[in-house]
């Protein structure tokens, strides 16, 4: 019995440090093959960069664990950035009854987080109510949300925005930037969310086995709403800090994320089948993407030999894993 | 004839198997006989190639075999129908007997007249009435155990293991099945028969082997034991059955059901209920009886709010009546229920054995909004030990307990909501005579309470031992309503058998 | 034969390699309402940087009866079938901006010349660095073969003065946020560089902001290319260096033109028309604005 | 007995049916409002385009049956279209050895396809050998793929092709488009594999229910690195057409078309969790994402509103279905 403990703990710590060994070798090799790796300012410079990427994915690990997918992150982190964006620089102006509305930067943001939470919203909503499958539906408003993107910018970037506004993305706190310091939080907030309260444990429920988690008494339909608009508020906060750090909101900003980010979520160990699968794995996923950008740059890679050995590596590292949880 | 020679199996945490030999003789029923976790059907599965790596060794007719996989035990003529249904929900009848084992026409395609012909015989042979060309999902557990045991007879193999094939399936079918074993046991079949139906037992069996948390305990003819000889031996001691209680005091009514009526599905007008009337009430047990397809589970299902929308009629708790639009409903208006598929419906797999039984009732266990991690395992804990559930630690996978402990975790995780009504479809399917005992005690101990429960089973003596009153259904209506007192099993089952006309 | 089709307004299509650049928003857009303005029923093509999605756009428009295509290519090899099969169903083309490799399949070809707009470039970044120092370049996409003209035109200068050593080549797909992040590593790599040319504006833009952030925006020179309308006040305001401005606006209207007086019989059009790239510094920014001079 | 079976054949002809009347009534609308829509040049026009993306989502299909996913598609079909169009015009030379092997139209596109299977065997290699999750793997090879054409095309078209290799692109026979011929044999060859061999039951079987697949004893490994490697040479078969359409292997082609033909395949029917779907219903998906491109083209929509509007008549159309699969 007490073995048996053991060894469960074990292998929950095991499941969780997998990604670590990938992401440790990597580094040690790294660093061999660079002076400039290690240093105080790089790692900083890599954690900035991989701080969307993280916002982003930890929603998209709570969408997964649901067995759910979510396409849609890359355009509305565009569209709320966008909105964002275009708020504060022009405010709301109503010709017909001249009306005109202002915004603060705390208002703008607030109003991207939510504008982001309701495309998040309609996805679950289309996929509870129609029953549409995940994949379509954020693949639609995939679609959908970078059209609305390039009307509400007609195609140009909203850049001059206010200064203070820039701090978001390039201001430091305690010696850390900023967008390290709110991806923190988020990540916090959401390892909290997965092991202690009631929504996490339905998450897992769901993915496991959706029938049987209704047949207990859950309200799907209701946990699986809230999971997506959590992941479009968290596309929609990774729009906020890319806009601020460019200080400029691209109509064509997160093409391609939700693959990097599905990647992270998948890299650290969360199977797209639903029910297992953690938030820190996510973390080391993404860790392990951006570190490999930032080293290919470092080494000066030839681009045209990057995306080969990018791809290699990634193979390699859950390779790795694998290999070491091979056991069970 | 096949021996197993000192073979132990270990998993992360458990011994299943130490040290067990056994030696199955052609023509003869050998039981395999133990509690849940004995080992049963992990020695079955080392025996038929889906576990590679155990120690001892199996010696098939005088010389020493180690299967690679399941198909090199099948070319070896070993057969299993495994516990754990293994079918393909989204293929056909016949699909899913032949898989594996198609037949190829000559231009190397798929036989499907071929096929689809030796499906039927199988199924005429079996007596089995489903299309050849049915999905697999659209057919009841209890018919799909029939579909698992044509594909056994498929291969006609020289070793046939059975592991609770009955587990799911009515009498009806059980004499069917048994008829056929007769026949294997003439042609000279080895047949391994594993059931905790232990007169099922007496009825087929030839010889026995008992195991004991995966130990050999001992073997010898069932002629030459008795049934409770034979409980002692899996067991290690004594054990009553038997009645638990008597007389039932009927305080104020609980659950009453007016005018339930269950259509297929929202287009067409074919019923599966047809205007089900009664009422349930405080501390008492009453029994639902009826053969397979009846809609037993089609009736609980639509109390608990499953089937909304294609259901008519009213719901009363407590005299008042509620809608119950979802099991969401239905679980706030204090309605549990244990359900007949206990891997599709009944656990999440994924999730440990504390998170199971937790699942229902978290709410109850949170600090500041949080989930208390302590409380959810002294629940656990709990009833494990009420249960006697076999489980390595409150952090073992569901997916790895044995068939009948899963059981005992779904009835826990329902025991914890205490609802006022309580509904268990099959409630000890799969479950040893042992814990079937704990769980009658239960079962009484909760309905001594304020607490109603509805069983549904399809074995008449556990009805006969716990219910106060017994409903008999056939094809979808309420066709008695016997009290425990005049209840036989004969006036049961004329009342079981649908009218035909 | 033509008063039966005069009876409707013809209709032009704009095909436009892409439209997440606000430089070809500005091509395409113009373009249309070049047309429009000369009475022309208009509609803009998005081939999204897929000579694949390209064909498709040619069949449709000239299924759907367009009369002329202002057209601006995917890639100069790749878009020439699509040309050639216009031209085969009677209807003329525009090239405007990139060209297409084939003497005959546009009627004319109204271009930006990248490779000897960078070659400006190069001389001006030479003359900038005083001949010397240590550089970055950061690339387009690596499939796009304007990458490689702008690439080939900047180092077919800067290449010849030995003191003047490239220390980083990167790529940032033409993308603001992936060039501020390829800039932030090569900084770590490389914190001494004096400058970094860019493929186009918007990277030159990314660039700069990571510099700024890095305060280092002082002592490193930013150069772009394409003469977008942020890049045009960042020169104003002294952030960036320089960028070679191409004149979309100019090359969309020219090519309108054309097509009206095609329209009208005139059969004798340029086969080319280089539309010269002119280089923009901090001292003649003020003639410019975005995407073109001051007085168009 | 006979009840069931009607109630199979009702539902089977259903799962098959419903996307043809979102089809259905895409078709309608779009030729009221367009008169050039149902024009016979623009209907071979819309075959022509999408078969490509028929050929690609043949191969999806198999591979989401199997529970699996393949992205790398995209890539594959950009290599294997270059090292074709490589081949035919430069051959292999070895100066080293003075050696110089031309090739043939036949042989050069036997090496593409040959390429594009052997990619998708270390697709399946990787998937099976090493657990690898689908996801991962092909994402990588997604990378690599494209980091090789980069490296094989070195960032510039292969153009000038023999005018015989344009043929298969824009040919015709017998008043049929040449690549809609390759596409419709493509696609009935896959429909009897799905229907009528051992290999398609055990491509069920393994997607529904992967562990009683095994205990069959099926052998699971060879069958899924079989389909992928199909997927894989029918990736480049479209990269065949691709470049002889073009009459030049662009190195960036394919880009995001695994997105298109995963929506394809989910648009007509088939289940990501796998085990359950139809080629034609594949087939049918890719029409619609066809015909609505094409239909958006002929209507007089702004590139902006194009990309709203397609998003909402997606959703739309799988929403039709499932409100009139629902009943089940
Ligand atoms: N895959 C596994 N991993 C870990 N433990 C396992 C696994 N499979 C079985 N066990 C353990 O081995 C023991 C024997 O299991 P087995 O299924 O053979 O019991 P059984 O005799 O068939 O019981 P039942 O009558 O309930 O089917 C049990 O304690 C079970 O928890
Ligand atoms: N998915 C389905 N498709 C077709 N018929 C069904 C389906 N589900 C139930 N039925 C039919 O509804 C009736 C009731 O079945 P049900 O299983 O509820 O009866 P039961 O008495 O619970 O049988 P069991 O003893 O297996 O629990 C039967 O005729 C059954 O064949
Ligand atoms: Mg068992
Ligand atoms: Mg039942």
């Amino acid at each position: 019995m007490q073995a048996a403990k053991n060894i469960q703990h074990y292998r929950q710590r095991m499941a969780k440090l997998q990604p670590l060994i990938a992401l440790f070798i990597l580094c040690v090799i790294l660093s061999f093959l660079s002076d400039k790796f290690l240093t105080v300012t790089n790692v900083w410079n890599v954690m900035r960069q991989i701080s969307v990427n993280i916002i982003i994915s930890t929603g998209m690990t709570l969408v997964v664990l649901t067995a759910g997918i979510d396409l849609s992150v890359g355009s509305v982190l565009a569209l709320c950035g966008a909105i964002t964006a275009g708020l504060l620089k022009n405010g709301i102006e109503l010709p017909s009854s001249n009306l005109y509305i202002g915004f603060t930067i705390f208002g703008a943001c607030i109003a991207g987080l939510a504008a982001g939470a309701v495309l998040g919203l309609f996805n679950g909503w289309a996929i509870t109510k129609f029953k549409v499958p995940p994949f379509v539906a954020t693949l639609a408003m995939l679609t959908v949300a970078r059209g609305l993107t390039m009307l509400w910018t007609k195609g140009f970037p909203i850049t001059g925005l206010d200064s203070k506004f820039a701090h978001l993305g390039t201001g430091w706190f305690l010696g850390v930037p900023l967008p390290v310091w709110v991806s923190l939080i988020i990540v916090l907030a959401a390892v909290v969310i997965t092991n202690k309260t009631v929504l996490g444990k339905y998450i897992y429920a769901i993915g496991g086995n959706e029938r049987a988690a209704s047949l207990s008494g859950i309200n799907i339909n209701k946990i699986k709403i809230a999971v997506y608009s959590i992941a479009g508020a968290l596309a929609a906060a990774g729009g906020l800090i890319v806009t601020s750090r460019l200080d400029a909101a691209q109509p064509n900003a997160g093409t391609g994320y939700e693959l990097d980010s599905i990647a992270a979520v998948v890299i650290g160990g969360t199977s797209l089948s639903g029910g297992r699968g953690t938030i820190l794995g996510t973390v080391l996923g993404a860790v392990i993407i951006g570190v490999l950008n930032n080293g290919l740059v470092l080494l000066n890679v030839s681009p045209f030999w990057q995306q080969v050995v990018k791809g290699l590596v990634i193979l390699a590292a859950v390779i790795i894993d694998k290999a070491n949880t091979k056991s069970e | 004839m096949l021996v197993a020679d000192n073979i132990s199996k270990k998993f992360p945490g458990v011994t299943a198997l130490d040290c067990v030999s056994l030696e199955l003789q052609g023509g003869k029923v050998t039981a395999l006989i133990g509690e849940n976790g004995a080992g049963k059907s992990t020695l079955m599965k080392i025996l038929s190639g889906v576990y590679t790596d155990y120690e001892g060794n199996i010696i098939h007719n005088g010389n020493i075999v180690r299967f690679k996989n399941t198909r090199d035990a099948q070319a070896k003529g070993i057969a299993i129908i495994h516990q754990e249904l293994n079918l393909v929900p989204g293929l056909t009848v016949t699909e899913n007997i032949f898989l594996g084992c198609e037949t190829l026409s000559p231009l190397g395609l798929l036989d499907k007249k071929q096929m689809r012909s030796r499906t039927l015989q199988l199924l005429g042979r079996l007596k089995l009435d489903v299309s050849p060309d049915a999905q697999v999902e659209s057919l009841k557990v209890g018919q799909q155990q029939m579909v698992e045991i044509a594909k056994a007879l498929l291969h006609n193999a020289e070793v046939i293991i059975m592991d609770e094939p009955t587990s799911a399936i009515g009498d009806k079918e059980v004499k069917v099945l048994f008829g056929i074993i007769e026949d294997l046991k003439k042609e000279g079949r080895i047949i391994v028969y594993i059931s905790h139906k232990l007169d099922e037992l007496f009825t087929i069996a030839d010889t026995y082997v008992v195991l004991r948390d995966g130990r050999f305990i001992e073997s010898g003819n069932m002629k030459d034991v008795s049934h409770d000889v034979l409980i002692q031996k899996m067991v290690g001691r004594e054990i009553t059955t038997g009645r638990q209680k008597t007389n039932v005091e009927k305080s104020g009514e609980l659950l009453s059901i007016e005018g339930l009526t269950l259509f297929k599905n929202n287009r067409q007008t074919a019923k599966l209920l047809k205007n089900i009337s009664f009422k349930l009430h405080k501390g008492e047990v009453l029994g639902i009886f009826g053969l397979m397809g009846a809609g037993r589970t089609e009736l609980l299902e639509t109390i608990f709010g499953l089937h909304a929308g294609r259901a008519t009629g009213k719901i009363l708790i407590n005299k008042k009546e509620c809608s119950i639009t979802s099991p969401a409903a239905a679980v706030k208006a204090g309605i549990a229920l244990v359900p007949e598929d206990r891997k599709k419906d009944g656990l999440v797999l994924s999730l440990d054995v504390k998170e199971n039984i937790s699942i229902t009732t978290l709410h109850q266990l949170l600090t500041a909004g949080m989930v208390n991690g302590n409380k959810a395992s002294s629940l656990a804990e709990e009833y494990i030990n009420n249960l006697r559930i076999k489980t390595s630690s409150q952090k073992q996978q569901v997916k790895t307990l044995s068939g009948g402990n899963q059981q005992k975790i779904v009835l826990a995780k329902w025991m914890a909501t205490n609802p006022y009504v309580l509904m268990l479809d099959e409630p000890t399917r799969g479950i040893d005579i042992h814990a079937k005992t704990e769980i009658y005690k239960l079962i009484s101990q909760l309905a001594s309470g304020q607490m109603g429960i509805l069983v549904v089973s399809s074995e008449m003596p556990e009805l006969l031992a716990i219910a106060d009153r017994i409903l008999v259904m056939s094809d979808g209506c309420i066709t008695a309503d016997i009290s425990i007192q005049n209840a036989t099993e004969d006036k049961l089952l004329t009342a079981a058998i649908p009218k035909t006309n | 034969k033509s008063n039966t089709t005069s009876s409707k307004p013809k209709k032009v299509a704009v095909i436009v390699s892409t439209l997440n650049n606000p430089w070809f928003v500005v091509l395409a857009q113009t373009a249309a309402a070049q047309a429009q303005a000369l009475g022309y029923e208009t509609k803009i093509f998005d081939s999204q940087n897929n000579t694949a999605t390209e064909t498709d756009n040619f069949e449709n428009a000239i299924s759907a009866g367009y009369n002329a295509i202002l057209f601006n290519p995917t890639d100069a090899d790749g878009s020439v079938a699509n040309a050639l099969e216009a031209k085969a169903a009677g209807v003329p083309v525009f090239c405007m901006d990139r060209e297409v490799n084939s003497v005959n399949a546009a009627t004319s070809q109204i271009l930006s010349d990248n490779y000897s707009g960078c070659v400006s470039i190069g001389k001006y970044f030479v003359e900038k660095m005083n001949r010397q120092g240590k550089y970055a370049e950061i690339l387009g996409l690596v499939g796009d073969n304007n990458t490689w003209n702008r690439s080939k035109g900047f180092h077919s200068v800067v290449d010849f003065y030995p003191g003047l050593t490239m220390v980083a080549q990167q790529s940032a797909d033409f993308d603001r946020n992936k060039a501020m992040e390829v800039m932030e590593s090569i900084l770590q790599a490389h914190p001494d560089i004096n400058a970094v040319f860019c493929g186009n504006d918007a990277m030159a833009a990314g660039a700069y902001q990571a510099l700024a952030a890095a305060g280092k925006a002082d002592n490193i020179k930013v150069f772009g290319f394409d003469g977008a309308e942020d890049v045009i006040e960042s020169i104003q305001s002294k952030k960036i260096v320089a960028t070679g401005m191409q004149f979309p606006k100019v090359m969309a209207k020219t090519a309108a033109i054309y097509a009206d007086e095609y329209f009208k019989g005139k059969r004798d059009f340029p086969k080319k028309m280089p539309v010269a790239v002119e280089l923009v510094t901090q001292e003649n920014v003020s003639e410019y604005t975005g995407y073109g001079k001051k007085d168009q």
